[in-house]
Order: C-alpha cells, then structure tokens, then sequence
C-alpha cells in the first residue's frame, strides 16, 4: 500500500476530493498547511512597518492506497489541482506497511 | 450653570452621558486594545480595563470625588487638592444638585472620565506587566496624578484659576495618560522581540468594534461636558464628529500616499486621534477649527506614531502615548488658538498668552503623571517585579496571569 | 408621579432606557452566554435570545401588557391577575400618557424588562435544549410566570398591596429567572461529560463584551425605573454602578486568595451578580448600602456558583440560578433592610417585617416558576422530547438545529 | 415644531439619536455585514464603513447639509436643489435653532442618515469591488443622489410639495440605496464561483451582534424622526420595535416550514427586514398597521432574498437591495395605506390618491439612483478598473487592499 | 521503528493519550484534520440553499514508536477510540527509519 | 529522497526556515500542532475548577529532500531550534519513494 501526502491550493481541496472519488478512492483526510516554496508570499504592513510573510495557505491531503492504483491517484491529484502556475504544489508518495479500519479491526486493503 | 433646579432634559442628557462613557472603556477601549495584542494577551488587556473600571470607582466613590470637587478645609490648600467634606459621597444626598442635575449624577459622569484615563495607559506597557504590577500602578497613579491633575483644571485648582481651557480632558484624560504610557513604556523596556518579530494585531476586526464604540461614545464624553442638552452640547458634539472624521481621512490619505495602500488601523486610529485631540477644544471651537485640529491630529500622530516611534525605540505598544498623548498635547495648545473668538471660538482671550497657559498646564501636569509613573514602577518594580519573567511572556499572559485563554474554537 | 403633562425631558430618558434594556439582551445577554458555551453551540444561544426578543414581542403586545398593567374587569381578581383593556395595546392612542411620559413608552420600556427574563433562563439549560423545546417554553414561561408575578408586585396586584419592594425586578425578574433555569437544568439533567470533561468558554473575549454592555444598559434597567430624569435616576444609577465595581472587586480578591489567580470569567460574572442583587434595592438606598450588597452579592454568589453547584451536582450551564437566582434573592431581602431609612435608605418601614414581606414574595414567585417550568418542561418533554439527542449533543446545537456554524474562519 | 425656543428634553433625545444613528454604521451594520463575508473580506467591509463614515461627513458638512436644508438662492430651482448658504456649516452658529433643538445638532443627525445610506449600497457589491472604487463612488453617490433626493423629500423639494410621505427614511436610505446596490451588483457580475461555491458568512456570531446593534439603533433612527421626546417618539418606537420581532417572528416561521429548519441568519434578517420596510411608516401608523407591515416584510423580503435572487442569478452579496431595497419599496407604499387614519394611522389622506404619489416617489429616486449608480460605475471602470483582478479576488480583499488581515490568532 | 498515524473522531483525543501512556508511549503529536470517507457529512444552509459538507472533523494523532510496541499501541489505539460506528476512523503505519531529539541530540529508540 | 517530519517550538518555525533555506532546501510545509510528552502542559481554570492541559503548541515541519541533504538538514533544524529545554521537540525521518510537481509534472528529486 501507498501513503500519498498531496500538497495543494487551498481552494482546490473540493476538486481533489472528487478526482479521487472519481478514480475509486473511498477516504482522504485533510489538512490546513502553509507552505514554503518558489511562490511568493504576501507583505502585511503594521504601523508603517512592512513584513514579509513567506508561508502561503495550502492544504495537505493524505490518502493511503492500494499499491495498484497509484497512477490513477496521481494523475487525478494533478488533474484537479494544476493551474500552471507556479504553487501547484507537491506529491509525496511514501510506502505503507499496514492499515487498521478501528471499527472492525480489519487491515491491509480492506481496511482502505 | 449656578441654577438651583433640576432640569430633566440637562439630565436624561447626563445620564446617558455617562453611559455613553463607560461604554467607552467598557467594552470600547478594552475591545481597541484587546484586538491590537497577540491572541495570547486578549484576556490579560480585557481584565485590565473591566478590573480598573471596578477599582478606580470604589477609590473615586472613597475620597477621589471629594478630592477633585469639594473645596480643601483649609482654602490655602486648595489650589493643590480638594477636602474630604463629600468623602463615600456621604453628604451627598439624593435631591441634591450641581447645577441642573443631580450632584450624584455629575459624580458618576467625572467617574467615567477618571475610569478611562488609566485605562487608556494600560496600552503602552500591554503584553509584558503582570496583572499584580498594572492594579497597584492603576490604583496609585489614580489617586496620586488623576485626583489632583482634575482639581487644578476642573475643581478650583491653580491651573483653573490661571484661566486654563480643558472642555473634555486633553489635559487632565489624555496628556497625564499619554504621558505616563510612555514613561512606564521605557522603565519596562520593550517587549521580546521588539520592533523585528511582528507582533500583529491578532483581531483588528475588534480593534474596528472598538474604535467604533469609541467614537460614538465620545459624544457623551465631548457634548456631555456641557453638563446639559443645550446649544453647546449640539455644536461640541459637532466639533467632536467632524474632526474625527476628518482626522480618519488625512490619516488614510497620507497612508495611501506614503505606503500605497490605506490601512484599516491607520483609518480608526486616525479617528480615534481626532478624537482625543479635539477633545480640550470640543466646547469652544467653531466647525472650521474642529476640521483644522482633526487634519493636524492626523499629520502628527500618524508621524509620532511611525517615524518618531521608530526613531527612538521606544515600545509604546498600541500607542497610548503616540496617539492620546500627543493628540493630548496639540489639542490642548491648540485650544489656546481656536478657543478664540477670533478663529471662530467663543471665548475672548489673548491667543498668545492663552496659549502660554495651555502649555504651561501642559507641562507641569506631565512633568507630573511622568514622575508618579517612574516612581510607582520602581516601586512596583522593588515589591512584584515591573514584568513578568520571559517564560510567561513566550506563553502570554492569559495562561499565566489568569489561566485562561481568551479563545477556544477547536 | 401623576402629573399628567408630558415631560420631554423624563420622555428622552425612557426612550433612552428603553434602547439601553433592549441592548441589554441584544446583543449584551447574548454576547455573555454566547462566549461561554462551547463553539458547537454559539449560535443557539444567539439565536435563543434573539428569538425570545421576538416573540416576547408579540405576545406582550397582544395580552401581556395588558393583563399586568390594566386593571381587571372585576376588581375581585385583580389582586391575581389584570385585565384585557388594552390588549394589542389597542386603547393606547400616541397621546395617552403614563405619568409624564407617553404611554406606549411604558408599555415598551416595560416590554424590555419581559424579554430579558426569560432569555437569562436559557443560560441554565444550555448547550443540550432544542431550539423548538426553548421556544415553547420561553412562550408559556413569559404569559404564565413573567406576566403575572409582575402584575402581582408592579400593576397592583397582592403583593404590591402587602407593600413588597422591588425597584427594578430583583423579584420579578431575577427570582423567577434563576429558579426557572435553577427547575429546568434539573428536569433535563447534565449534559454530557458534566463535570469531568472541560467545557471551557469558546470566547471569554465575547463574554466580556456582553458583560461591558450588561453593565451599562443596567443603568436603563435600574436608572430607568424611576421613569424619569430626576434625583432617584441619580442616585440608582450611583448605587447600581458602584455596586457592580464593588462586587467585580471583591469577587477578583475572594478568587485570588483561593486561587491563586483572579480570572476574568470571575471580575465579570463579580460585575454581573452585582448588578443584579442591587436591582431590587437600588432605588431606595444610599451608596454605603448599595457597597455593601455588592460585597455580599460577590461572596455568596463565589460561593454558589462554585461550591454549592459542585455540591449539589446540578449543570446550571451559565450559572443562570447561582448568579442571577442567588443574586435576586439576596437583593431582594436585604431590600428589606438597606432600603429602610435607618440603614441610609429611602423608606421609613419596620425591617423585620418589610424582610418578611420580601422573603413571602421571593418564597411564593420562586415556587409558582418552578412549578411551572418543571410542567411546562413535562409537557415539552412529551411532545418533542425535553433535551436533544445525545449525537445532537455531540455535534452541537448550530448544525443540528440551525443547519450553521457560528464561524467559518480556515 | 416651529416653537423657538430650544428645549433640553428634546435636545437630549436628539443627542442620543445622533449617536444611535451612528452608532447604527459603526459598528452595528459594519458588523452585521462584517461577518456575512468570508474572513479573507472582513476587514474591507468594515474599512467601507469605517471611511464611508469619514468622507461622507466631511462632504456633508462642506455642502451637503446645506444643499438638502437650506432653500436654494434662486426659488426656481429649490424644487429640485437647496442652496449653499450654510455650506461649511458657516452660518449655523451655537446658539440657532432647528425645532426646539440646536440646529447643529440637527445637521448632525441627518448627517447620520446620509453615512449610513451609501454603508448600505456596498453590501451589494461586496468581496469583489476595490477600495478606491468604492470610495470613489460613494463620495460621488452621495452627493448626486442622497443629496438631492433628500432635498426632494424632506428639503421642501418637488416630492415633498407632492405631499410624499416617508417619516424616516424609505424612500430618501432604502429605496435609494437598494436600487443602487442591485445595479452595482449587476454592473460588476457575480463573484467568481458564484453561485455553486458555498461562501458561507465567516461569524454568524458577528452579524448577530450587529444586528443586535441595528434594532437598537433603529430606535434613533424612527423615533428620533420625531425630532422631539414627545407622543409620536413614544408611539415610533412601539411600531418599529414591534415591526422588526414580528417580522422575525414570521420570517422564522416560514424558513421552519420550507426548510425544515428555522436559520440564525434567517431570524436576524426577518429584523432587519421589519425594520427597514416600517421605516417610512413608523411615525404615522398604530400598532396593527406596524404588525402588519412587518408580517410582509418577512414574506416579501424572505422571497426576493432567496427565489427571486435565485431566478435572476444577481449576485447582491448581502442582499443589500433584497432586504432594504424591496423593504423599502414595500414599505414606501404601505406607507400610503397605514398612514391614514382610516387604518388606525395619523394622517387624513385620500388612500389611492396617496398610494399614487408613493409609488411615483419610489419609481424616480429608483431610477435615479440606478442610472448614477451605472454612470458612476462605468466612469470608475474606465479609470480604475470596476472591480478587482482575479487573483485579488481569491486572495482576498483584505491582504490585496490593505495587507492586513482579520485575524490572526495562531 | 514505526510511525503510526491514526484518524479518529475529534471528541477521543483525550481518550487515546491515555490509552497509548498506559502502554508506556512518552509522546505523541495531534493535528486538526477533515476527514471524507463512509461517514457522511452535514448540511449546511444559506440563504435557503443547502450544501453538503462533506468533510467531517477529525483528529490526527502521528506517534513514533519501537517496533515490539507496534501491536500494544494499534490495541491501544483501537480500544480508546472504537464506538463501532461508522467513522471512528483509521490506522496507518509506515516505517520510520530516524529518530532524533533535538534537545539532546540522541536518535534511535533512545529518542522515542 | 526522505521525507522528514520536525515537531518543534511555534514560535521557531521562522529560525527553521531560514536554517534549511541555508542550506539549500527550497520548499517546506508547515501545519499547527499539539504535542504531548516530557513538557508539561498547563492548567486552565473554570469557575473554580482546575483543569490541566497536556498538550503544548508545535510546530510540524515537514520537508522532502535529497537523501543526500539529510545530515544537512538534521544539524540544521536542530541548530535553528534547540534551546536544551524539555520540549525543544522531535525529528522524525521516513524514506520517500517518489515526488510528483504538480505544476511541471516532474518527478523525482528534480521535483524537490
Ligand atoms: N521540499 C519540499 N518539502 C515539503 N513541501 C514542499 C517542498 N517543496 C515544496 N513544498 C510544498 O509545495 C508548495 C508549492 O511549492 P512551490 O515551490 O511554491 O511551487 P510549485 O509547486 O509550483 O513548485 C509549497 O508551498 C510547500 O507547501
Ligand atoms: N484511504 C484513506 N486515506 C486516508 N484517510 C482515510 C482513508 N479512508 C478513511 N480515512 C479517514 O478515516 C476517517 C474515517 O473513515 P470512514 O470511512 O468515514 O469510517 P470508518 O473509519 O468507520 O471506515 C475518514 O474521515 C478519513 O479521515
Ligand atoms: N514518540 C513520539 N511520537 C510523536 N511525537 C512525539 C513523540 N515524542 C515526542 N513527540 C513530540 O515532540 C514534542 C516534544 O517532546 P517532549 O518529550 O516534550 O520534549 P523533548 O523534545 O525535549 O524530549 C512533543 O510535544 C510531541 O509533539
């Protein structure tokens, strides 16, 4: 199984959630980031002061996955989120060792 | 003013008033404040306002009241500070009357003014003095510089009797305030991390509630020291509006032209420093010079509150000093001009002396508050410590001083 | 009194007072029960009060006005209930006065005072009532409870006629109230995870808002029931506002010793138990009695809303009964006592048996709302259920009753 | 009313109008509009009505006032405009009189009026029209519409002569401004996303506050139309009141039983609904025509807010124009009918006759207002573009215009 | 080592800590989440118009652990937080290869 | 490529950003945390009732890089927020199979 981490706009956590759905993936969990990277932030000024904020909002989506289905997933992630401009935003694929469903105790892909 | 009966128009006028005040403090200034600190100092500048609204009234009701208004046993004495005949308000019975309205009335109207002054210093040492430190520095500073500052100016003092001009408190509210944010602004030192850390307002959309409540609550503090519903009260109210409004637009006019864009501090900070500085002028000022004292407000403090702020590195934190004090200080020299009849005012004075006069009282009352303030921090400093340890300031001072936060939306 | 000109001066403050009751519950009452119930349950609180404001509205105008100001067709039931002369205020043309000020005035100052009564109630059974329960409730409470208990002490009813003294609703208002709240957080049990589980505030910072405003719109609430700009609007409004900072003072002192640490839920809630407990009185006493009820209204109430409830064991949610309950009738007993002209008060009665009066009236008003709420809630209970379910009361009253989140910041 | 004497009872009630009213604008409708938005938007709406409130009383002051008030030079003309004699307030000493009341104080709380008006319009228009677009035309608004709309209706212009009746402001704020806004919204299109994105109001719990704040205000508004502390203030205010809790009322009903549920946000718009659309009314009618009136506003408003915004596709952001606009509208015309004194209303008036003039009232300040509303904006276009870059829009206006943000409570 | 991911309902927090210090873990991380999968989400309504959220309020515990302790800690887990309802959420365990504390510089196991 | 993940003080996630850009790294993302472990938490008081909190703000950093860069970034974050105080936090180090740009559609490190 694959853990895949997407970072994304955070405006497009909706269209991701569908493209997974659309390619078979039953559940994801969300997260509020900020990201880092080549796109600039945005000054905020303060008493005439001006500061540079260098995190941009993103959201972290992890879904973990059979093994099989990592192209879909991929390709989904990316369709629903690229703009084509810079801040598009990464895809982390880590390896999954197991997976537990709490209600019924099962694990490995059943548990997905 | 010396009538002996009751008008009921002159005190529905008063009673809201002083209503209108207190909502200034409670919860206008607490919520201008409260908005501009970090999320983990909200509670700690809330409580300080609602704890110094309860702790000056009972010291006012004791002996401040007496203090400024009732003349000294002894009338040698009485230039510098009042007697104790009206101490507990005791011989201060419900018929009877300060003019048209019921003394007990007028009483707690002056309260409101003596409850804000202090309330107004907590902005410049925000974020870093323990609650113990702010309360025995309230309650002193109260006693020490608000009672006899008010009785020079407003009681029968020697600053009354030299014929100096203060309507609504430039002198007595905003200069011994300002004054003494400052002063306890250095010996405190600034805050960790000052001026490189931002330390953003972490709700401005407070700051603007605040600011809003503010101005509108100004009216009672500006026209209410008519002490009645009468044609003053009308044009001081006026003259209140307009200069703060005209402040808040030089304000985001400048700003738009020095740094591109108009802020949202800046505009209610704007108005909010139109508001304190047409203040000492509001009853004796025409329209005209109300628009000059709100667009000088504006120009001076904007630069006071930036340029000099910076220059000298002090940390003024919500700018207690930059924006009252100073506004505090134009306003009340500059009551020395347009006061007169001359420029529109109503009163028939010699501009330049008068305006000797103003910065005279100016001076002395600041020399005052600023020496009262240094020796009740050292003071304070000897007995609790003038700040708090910097473990609890990382941490805030919600948890530390008052365990408790001021949000928890999780 | 029963002058029958109209005073414009007396007219601009009920107006005025009218505004600041409103202000009171909108948004003040809610605001201060709005912040301390977790962020799942914001906005029913809001809601709650606002709803209650409402139809309040309505059905005071259609009988309750009436049914406690007019009085009865045959004489014989009037000392229990007025009569429906001036239902939908219909027979109230604009010219009609009450005193010396219009009429529909009266009947809508006085409406404020029946809408705040049964919106500090919901502070007892919040976070785990539906919104259709409260509502119901809050619509038979008002006509069953609020409407005749004030006809019985404030339109000439029996207990006005033994000579019960109640300025400003110490009895009418806060007696009822709190042992309503104190009745329905019995009926509908604890919520879910009472005590063990934090259920902290989501925003002290709201509540303290509500609390700034509480305090002032009171002196409408007090001030305004001398119905006039007079002396005795004077004087309550000092008793009011001096008992309110005495009581926040002592209350902050009182948690500082115990705790180490005063909280700025403690100074407010001090504030708010001061201003209620001095309501009854605060008309009839000078500013040491008005002191002293603060003192004592900040330690009993420390003492209920901590101690006793933890005893005892029951959730009243927002201390709706250790505050305003216990407030009321400790105010409404030592009426008895500081409004006697021996004790610096106003009227010339025997204390022994004016306490008597007064603890009749709180014993026989307290047991007639609890009654009525403890069957109302029956019947409720049968018809939609008493308290929401439990996976309701997990999500939280906002979405599940309203479809809305009080916030929607990310 | 052309008594010239001034009396303080009536002054006093126009004082706390004046701050009412803008007390109304800052903060309660910055608020209630405030936290309708998403938070990236919060602090430019209240910078809207923060600087709306700045600009505008410094136009009002400088010519406004005059050209609504003061009879034109040449008489010709004054069917359409005043003149200029009191511009600068130059002319208005302390001492004149407007009524019984300073007529600086009069000048004062139209000038409330003429603040909160264009306020209202950029709720239309919100989240995606910039700072100096804004500006721009609301400096412009306001002195091509309100001013001589106002001079037409209440300045002794053609309307008035035709016998319009509007107590407090249907026509001269709500039409004016609703009208304005629905053309504004339809010049700059939709949001993007609009309609299938939720943007879902970022604290309901701030726009219940300023809704709170509206319904009290809203007493100033009517009852101090009165210009006096007399009946007609007394009577206003029922009829406002009870307007807006019976529109609550049955907008809460309605939205139960289409919904299943009934809304926060549905409840505090019923208010501000009832509000608005008795505006015009609340000085001639009687209760049951206030009852009535506010019935249907709940219904029409509630209507036009949901299915007719729907069916057309505008985006009205805050239904600027389906609230106040159709409010308005509705009440303007009711107006006609509950006013007489054959519906229990003051006025001896020939019901169709009045209708009539009514309606021709509300048809030519709609169309002028929308016809400069185009034009101002089409002009804004050409120079400034009439609404924000895309990319400003996502980020926000907030960080775009002002680079601050509403909160930061990390 | 192991790292262990486990979503679980928002209001079990509290729960889980105790479970995972009752079988010695000496700490753990906790983020705010949303999490889409089989429970459904709520409606929410404006102006009339009702939308489906469909993301439900999680939270996410991340605790680092020894490998032997792996079945303790997913029983742990499992036990403090099952209702048996749908969305009492997942477990997901991926192989940590590096542990270090910053204070003292440590790593490994002895880092945990 | 290695996915590190740092718990560290809020207030120093500024200093750790700059310590990675020194050394080269070129993107992070950054999420709000609670920890629980050897720092104590704080207590909380309600109407006379004490409530401790255990869990303390953090900071989560995560940063996929080269693994070539890993002792670079190990000794810089720890530089960049080491106090020697309980709680200076954790780094926790996971091995990264693949990294997609979204933008571009890289992969790989060319995608870091
Ligand atoms: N090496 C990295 N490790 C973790 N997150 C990263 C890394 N590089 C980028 N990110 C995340 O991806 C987001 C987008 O990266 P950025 O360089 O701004 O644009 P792009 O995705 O177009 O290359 C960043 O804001 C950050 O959250
Ligand atoms: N494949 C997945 N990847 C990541 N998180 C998931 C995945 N499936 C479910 N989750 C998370 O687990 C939570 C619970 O899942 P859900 O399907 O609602 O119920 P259950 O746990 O009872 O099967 C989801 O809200 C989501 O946060
Ligand atoms: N085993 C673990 N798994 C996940 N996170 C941990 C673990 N141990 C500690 N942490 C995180 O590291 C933070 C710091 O740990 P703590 O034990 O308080 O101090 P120190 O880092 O000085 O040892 C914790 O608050 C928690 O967020």
């Amino acid at each position: 199984m694959k853990f895949v981490i997407a970072i994304v706009r955070p405006n497009r956590a909706d269209e991701v959630r569908q493209a997974l759905a659309g390619v078979g993936v039953k559940g994801m969990t969300l997260t509020e980031a900020k990201g880092y990277g080549r796109q600039k932030g945005h000054t905020e000024i303060y008493r005439g002061a001006e500061y540079r904020i260098d995190f941009v909002p993103k959201v972290k989506i992890e879904v973990a996955i059979d093994d099989a289905e990592l192209p879909l997933v991929l390709e989904a992630i990316s369709r629903a989120t690229k703009t084509g401009k810079i801040g598009d935003g990464k895809i982390f694929v880590l390896d999954l060792l197991e997976t537990v469903r709490i209600r019924t105790g099962e694990s490995g892909t059943a548990a997905l | 003013m010396t009538t002996s009966v009751l008008d009921t128009g002159n005190t529905a006028w008063m009673l809201t008033s002083t209503a209108l005040v207190l909502f200034m403090t409670l919860p206008g200034l607490a919520l201008f404040y409260g908005g501009l600190v970090r999320t983990k100092n909200v509670l700690s500048v809330l409580m300080q306002c609602f704890s110094i609204a309860s702790v000056v009234t009972v010291l006012w009701v004791a002996v401040g009241y007496s203090l400024v208004f009732v003349p000294a046993a002894t009338p040698g004495t009485n230039a510098l500070i009042g007697g104790l005949g009206k101490a507990f308000l005791a011989n201060v019975p419900r018929g009877a009357l300060s003019g048209s309205i019921p003394e007990t009335l007028f009483a707690m109207y002056q309260l409101t003014f003596a409850i804000i002054t202090p309330a107004l210093i907590v902005g410049a040492f925000a974020e870093r003095v323990g609650f113990a430190v702010m309360l025995l520095f309230s309650a002193v500073w109260s006693l020490v510089v608000y009672v006899p500052v008010a009785h020079w100016i407003w009681g029968g003092g020697w600053l009354q009797q030299l014929g100096v001009l203060d309507f609504a408190g430039g002198i007595v509210v905003h200069v011994t305030a300002g004054v003494a944010g400052l002063v306890a602004a250095l010996y405190v030192g600034q805050r960790k991390g000052f001026p490189h850390t931002p330390m953003m307002p972490h709700s401005l959309t407070l700051s603007v509630v605040g600011a809003g409540m503010l101005w509108v609550g100004w009216f009672g503090f500006n026209a209410g020291s008519a002490l009645g519903a009468n044609g003053t009260a009308g044009m001081t109210l006026a003259a209140t509006h307009v200069s703060a409004a005209t402040a808040a637009t030089v304000w985001m006019a400048v700003e738009w032209q020095r740094n591109g864009k108009p802020s949202v501090l800046g505009v209610i900070t704007g108005a909010v420093a139109g508001l304190a500085t047409v203040t000492p002028a509001s009853g004796y000022v025409g329209i005209a010079g109300a628009m000059l004292i709100g667009a000088l407000a504006a120009v001076v403090c904007f630069f006071s509150a930036t340029t000099i702020k910076k220059r000298f590195g002090y940390d003024d934190s919500l700018d207690a000093f930059g924006v009252h004090g100073v506004g505090g200080f134009v306003g009340s020299i500059l009551t020395g001009v347009f006061a007169s009849v001359a420029y529109g005012g109503t009163e028939t004075i010699d501009v330049y002396q008068q305006v000797g006069v103003q910065a005279l009282a100016c001076a002395v009352t600041a020399a005052w508050s600023g020496l009262v303030t240094w020796g009740t921090f050292a003071l304070a400093d000897r007995l609790l410590g003038a700040r708090v340890e910097e473990e609890h300031e990382l941490i805030g001072l919600d948890l530390t001083n008052h365990e408790e936060r001021g949000y928890d939306l999780g």
